[in-house]
């Protein structure tokens, strides 16, 4: 099944997306327990779908992601781009002024991360909206929890896209937690069902298989594109760590996927490869410690990098300054 | 030049910039077809069609949310919200999306959008359609905030709002929309964003105000022969602290009129300002005559405005202080 | 049919509800047209919807209106409260704080109508689970518009009250307008269906059929007493008039039910109580008389009444006045 | 008496208040279960169960909404926003129905309900955990405004807010929800809603702040040997008049500290209130020092929010005048 339905290529491609993700999450862990890096949202869980997400998305069409796209990020603006932004360098497109992981880039059609939950979603019909009237090529692809599915926002953007008909596929990354709030509770209904209230397409997928994931958004990507409709993908995964640094998942519940569990998606893919001997075990140990080195390497580097001075505080408030930043700017001198 | 009242000012500069600029797009509830429910967008929809002049379904947060995303793409929309007190479930998109988008992107994205809306009293609308919540936009770093008090600047405000890169709060004043004219150039010309206008000379006192209130202000000043500064601020965030101290430190006087409530208002600012920028030119209190705090009633909304007698007793208080 | 359905007392006592809302909002229009009464929102092409609710509703369970349910208030709280308010007279239980037809009345178990459309929907949401939680008997029933559908409070309050299992009835008033903009464009789908996506049913009705939307209205009522899960009916009717008396439908829509055409809700109830020989011509034309001589001397008499004056201006602004109401009430002196 | 810090107090004042009163509801995100992110609820679900400890979906316009027909229906919700900066979805329900239900039905329904929210900076959130907005709450009339600046406040003013009929906002500091410790009364009882506090007493300046600027301008005084009137203003709205103008009127000299904006932020209405009220007695400007007119950085959020560098610049340039 799966030699047909992907290449070779493709799939180790994939292997090595989500080992990438797997090992640097890790690593960003371990420093911010060590106190060198303040906050982190970790990803675990959701590589097999972060790959899929990446690969599926072609440069033509516009992602607005969440905070919790780490590999979906590297596959689009690189891991120098989100390195650069997660230990606020200097080198960092936003000067440092934003959280971890809440990356932003226009040049590659990347929307910017908002922590507010859901608070993206309208944006990224407006640009679906502009593209249309544009006649741009591709189409949006908006990422967000089960928890944003609850937000005013999610109704809104799906009904806003569907009256206008837009180019937008709406992947909800169902981790079954929104912090310690169990998807059971957040909504009495499967998530993919929900579209059907606004009158589009909803698909229910299983997050931790890359394959399942990668042909379901290939093909929903190509299907808003011909049937000029969103669609709504359900993509269910596992948040296999705490919410973010901040937060103890063990006060309210236990966690049902470890690492190396036959439904970790790592587990998963890797063997998928096995299986299908695409991979060699020396093969595979190789991969790991060339990205093992790799994510040291970079990690220690940006680490290491300059951040933004106070001098830049005022920078793109306005256009122009108003008088009273000028006043502002002095009193920090 | 044309006579005509602000309503038609306001259409008049929507037309022609949509006539101008292809990526300027009007979004909100009714103004297609049915014109605005004030008709500021009459005849819009007939002339560029339901792309550029797009009804929306009955969301605040819909209409803002996607101009954010339609203006980070390139285009400049202007949304209408139909009253400003119906912006609310827009505010997380304005306060979150709209204020803050170019500052924590450092400028990858800028949001050159103008979100109109019609605000204050004189319709009789009660509670939700008379509010003036001006100072929570102005509080918000990030958003310019203007409003006209009258059609010739309300045209080239507006124009000068659309070809801002800011994002802009553009408030029009609905007391004013039918009740003033003045001509107005037909073609395109703007009004400076950020700078205030003395409307009238004077050296005893400085009255501040803006908006709705303008034109009650004036006629007060001129029935009662005082011989005063009045400014109309026309931006406020940033506004023009240079002309408001200049003018205070020559009448050493000064009065701020405005229809929203007192507290933590608009009006607090402009007062606050001057308390530290020219404390020593003071001969009298700085004071403040307007809205009440409290929500605008239905049939009291007289009571709830300042009028000639509120008005004319604070000059008089800090003339004879 | 009607004949086993509904008593022969019920139908009349309809169409009486349907005749004094029929003939109070041309009174109201004409008052309005003439200067007497600053804002209308008419109710025609309602009246046989607001019958079977003001019917259907029993006194324990808590009504929350929205703007436009002139019938159902009437038959909640009276003529009389009605009128008080409308008016804005000192026997205003608002003390005229609020536009025409914005009633609120505790005692009645009726909430307060907010113009924001959509506003008052977690508020009903609020109050069902406070009558659960207090084991209030009865349950809330909440009327809103088609265009309330779009609104984000729609969603969450459908949302929370599935996830709580709320005893709340959600009836949309679907007049297929909001102000110039159609149903169609306001959802793709029937909303009926929207009542799914939330884990709960939906219910498609003929509003203006009196004794369709009685039935399904409080049978309702009693599934949602029994299945302690929400219900959203979806009650079709059509806005006859204006939006409000500062609308000019002329200018987005041609109107398509006219007074006395075979679908207005009047003339369908007439017809059925013609047809079903419960009120001969002269009987059918003394309750037109008897109402229409009520609502003149009552309408008069509420003209006339006294308004609040402006000592009552900061009454009720908090439980005590801060200094700076005191120091605002001294203003106008 | 017990030695705790901020959140124990807080979550000692909840648990005082389920116990004492049935109507007493807590509502919002993982506050169950979970005790909260702050753990201001923690053990509490476990001790009152899911129907008064509520966890919720994720939608502040839900909790507050949810709240306000609760009140409504006679209970005394506590809804819990998980960081004031995503309170803005609720802000519809803030500002049409919250604010104004009690006014608009002169008195027919009244909403005895708090909302509580953690605000301000120190915990190195970035722009959407450091917000300071309480302006926009202290500016609309029908809400009651508190913040307290110490575990006994927090407690007592968190009681006093349970028991009020009218709606309160209810802002906590969480830059000092684990960084000072009180000795706190283990029972019931209450600090004033609309009292000031005079932290220190002195006569050359009166420093006027509140919430989490308080420890930082009290210990800035102390150590500069300043001879200071420190007032903790405890209630924004409505602020203690009395308080700031008798201390002003004797000292001559007034610096507001927040941590909040500058423009058209509260301090704003401190000063404009002094300088309506007692202008013959200033012998300086009004200084404000605050927060800066952007949103909070995430690194360089040092820089954004007031400090002893600056705080001293304004007292220095106030006495020196
Ligand atoms: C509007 C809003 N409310 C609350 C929060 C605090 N918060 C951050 S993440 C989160 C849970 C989100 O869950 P989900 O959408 O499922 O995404 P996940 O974190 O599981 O990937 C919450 C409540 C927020 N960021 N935004
Ligand atoms: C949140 C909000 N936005 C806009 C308005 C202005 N407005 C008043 S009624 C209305 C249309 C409502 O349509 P619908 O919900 O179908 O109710 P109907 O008036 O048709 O009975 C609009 C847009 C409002 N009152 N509230
Ligand atoms: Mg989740
Ligand atoms: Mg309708």
């Amino acid at each position: 099944m799966i030699e047909e339905d992907i290449s070779k290529d493709d799939i180790i491609n994939a292997y090595r997306n989500v080992i990438l993700e797997r090992t640097l999450d890790k690593k960003l862990l371990g420093i911010n327990r060590q106190g060198f890096l303040p906050f982190y949202i970790p990803n675990m869980g959701h590589e097999a779908l972060h790959a899929a997400i990446g690969m599926a998305l072609r440069d033509i069409d516009f992602f607005y992601p969440y905070y919790r796209d780490l590999g979906s990020d590297i596959a689009r603006v690189g891991l120098d781009f989100v390195l650069a932004q997660m230990f606020s360098t200097e080198k960092d497109n936003e000067l440092g002024r934003d959280m971890p992981l809440h990356i932003s880039n226009k040049a590659k059609n990347v929307g910017p991360v908002i922590t507010t939950v859901g608070g993206h979603l309208m944006a990224a019909t407006g640009v679906a909206y502009s593209h249309k009237y544009q006649k741009k090529p591709g189409i949006v692809v908006a990422t967000f929890g089960d928890g944003a599915t609850s937000t005013p926002d999610f109704h809104v953007a799906m009904n806003f896209s569907a009256v206008y008909s837009l180019p937008i596929l709406f992947i909800c990354e169902n981790n079954q937690w929104a912090i310690s709030y169990p998807v059971e509770d957040q909504t009495k209904v499967e998530i993919s069902k929900k579209a059907e209230a606004y009158g589009f397409t909803g698909i229910k997928i299983d997050g931790n298989n890359f394959v399942e994931a990668y042909h379901a958004i290939k093909n929903a990507i190509l299907n808003v594109e011909k049937g000029s409709m969103p669609i709504l993908i359900d993509a269910v995964t596992y948040r296999m760590g705490p919410h973010t640094t901040a937060d103890d998942p063990n006060k309210y519940r236990k966690t049902i996927i470890n690492e190396g569990d036959p439904l970790d998606p790592l587990t998963i893919i890797e063997n998928d490869i096995k299986r299908m001997k695409i991979l060699n075990d020396e093969e595979i140990s190789n991969i790991k410690n060339e990205i093992n080195d790799t994510v040291s390497k970079e990690v220690e580097r940006y680490e290491k990098m300059n951040k933004p001075g106070k001098e830049t505080l005022f920078k793109n408030i306005y256009e122009n300054d108003p008088w009273y930043i000028t006043e502002e700017r002095g009193e920090i001198q | 030049m044309t006579e005509m009242n602000m309503v038609k000012a306001l259409n008049n500069a929507l037309d022609t910039m949509l006539d101008k600029d292809k990526s300027v797009i009007l979004i909100g509830e009714d103004i297609a077809k049915d014109g605005g429910v004030f008709r500021v967008t009459d005849g819009l929809y007939a002339k560029y069609g339901d792309e550029r002049v797009v009804s929306t379904p009955l969301s605040e947060l819909g209409i803002v949310g996607m101009s954010i995303g339609m203006a980070m793409d390139g285009l400049r929309p202007i949304p209408e919200i139909q009253f400003l007190d119906f912006i609310y479930t827009a505010m997380d998109q304005i306060v979150s999306q709209m204020a803050k988008i170019r500052y924590r992107t450092n400028g990858d994205y800028i949001l050159p959008m103008v979100l109109r809306t019609p605000y204050g009293g004189g319709v009789s609308g009660g509670p939700y359609h008379s509010q003036s919540s001006e100072a929570y936009f102005a509080h918000t770093a990030g958003l310019v905030v203007v409003t006209p008090s009258n059609p010739y600047d309300a045209k080239g405000l507006l124009i000068s709002s659309i070809e801002s890169n800011d994002p802009v709060m553009f408030l029009e004043p609905k007391r004013l929309y039918y009740s003033i004219k003045n001509d107005v150039p037909d073609n395109y010309y703007k009004v400076e964003i950020g700078k205030a206008k003395r409307i009238l000379e004077g050296d005893d006192v400085t009255l501040i105000t803006y908006g709705p209130m303008v034109p009650l202000v004036k006629s007060v000043v001129q029935k009662n022969n005082i011989n005063a500064d009045v400014i109309d601020l026309i931006t406020l965030n940033p506004f023009d602290k240079d002309t408001v101290i200049n003018s205070v430190k020559r009448t050493g006087r000064a009065v701020i009129v405005h229809e929203a409530p007192k507290m933590f208002g608009v009006g607090a600012e402009i007062s606050a300002t001057i308390a530290e920028k020219a404390i020593d030119y003071l001969q009298a209190p700085i004071l403040r005559v307007t809205g009440m705090d409290i929500p605008v009633p239905f049939i009291l909304e007289d009571y709830y405005v300042p009028n000639e007698k509120r008005i004319m007793n604070a000059i008089n208080k800090v003339i004879n202080y």
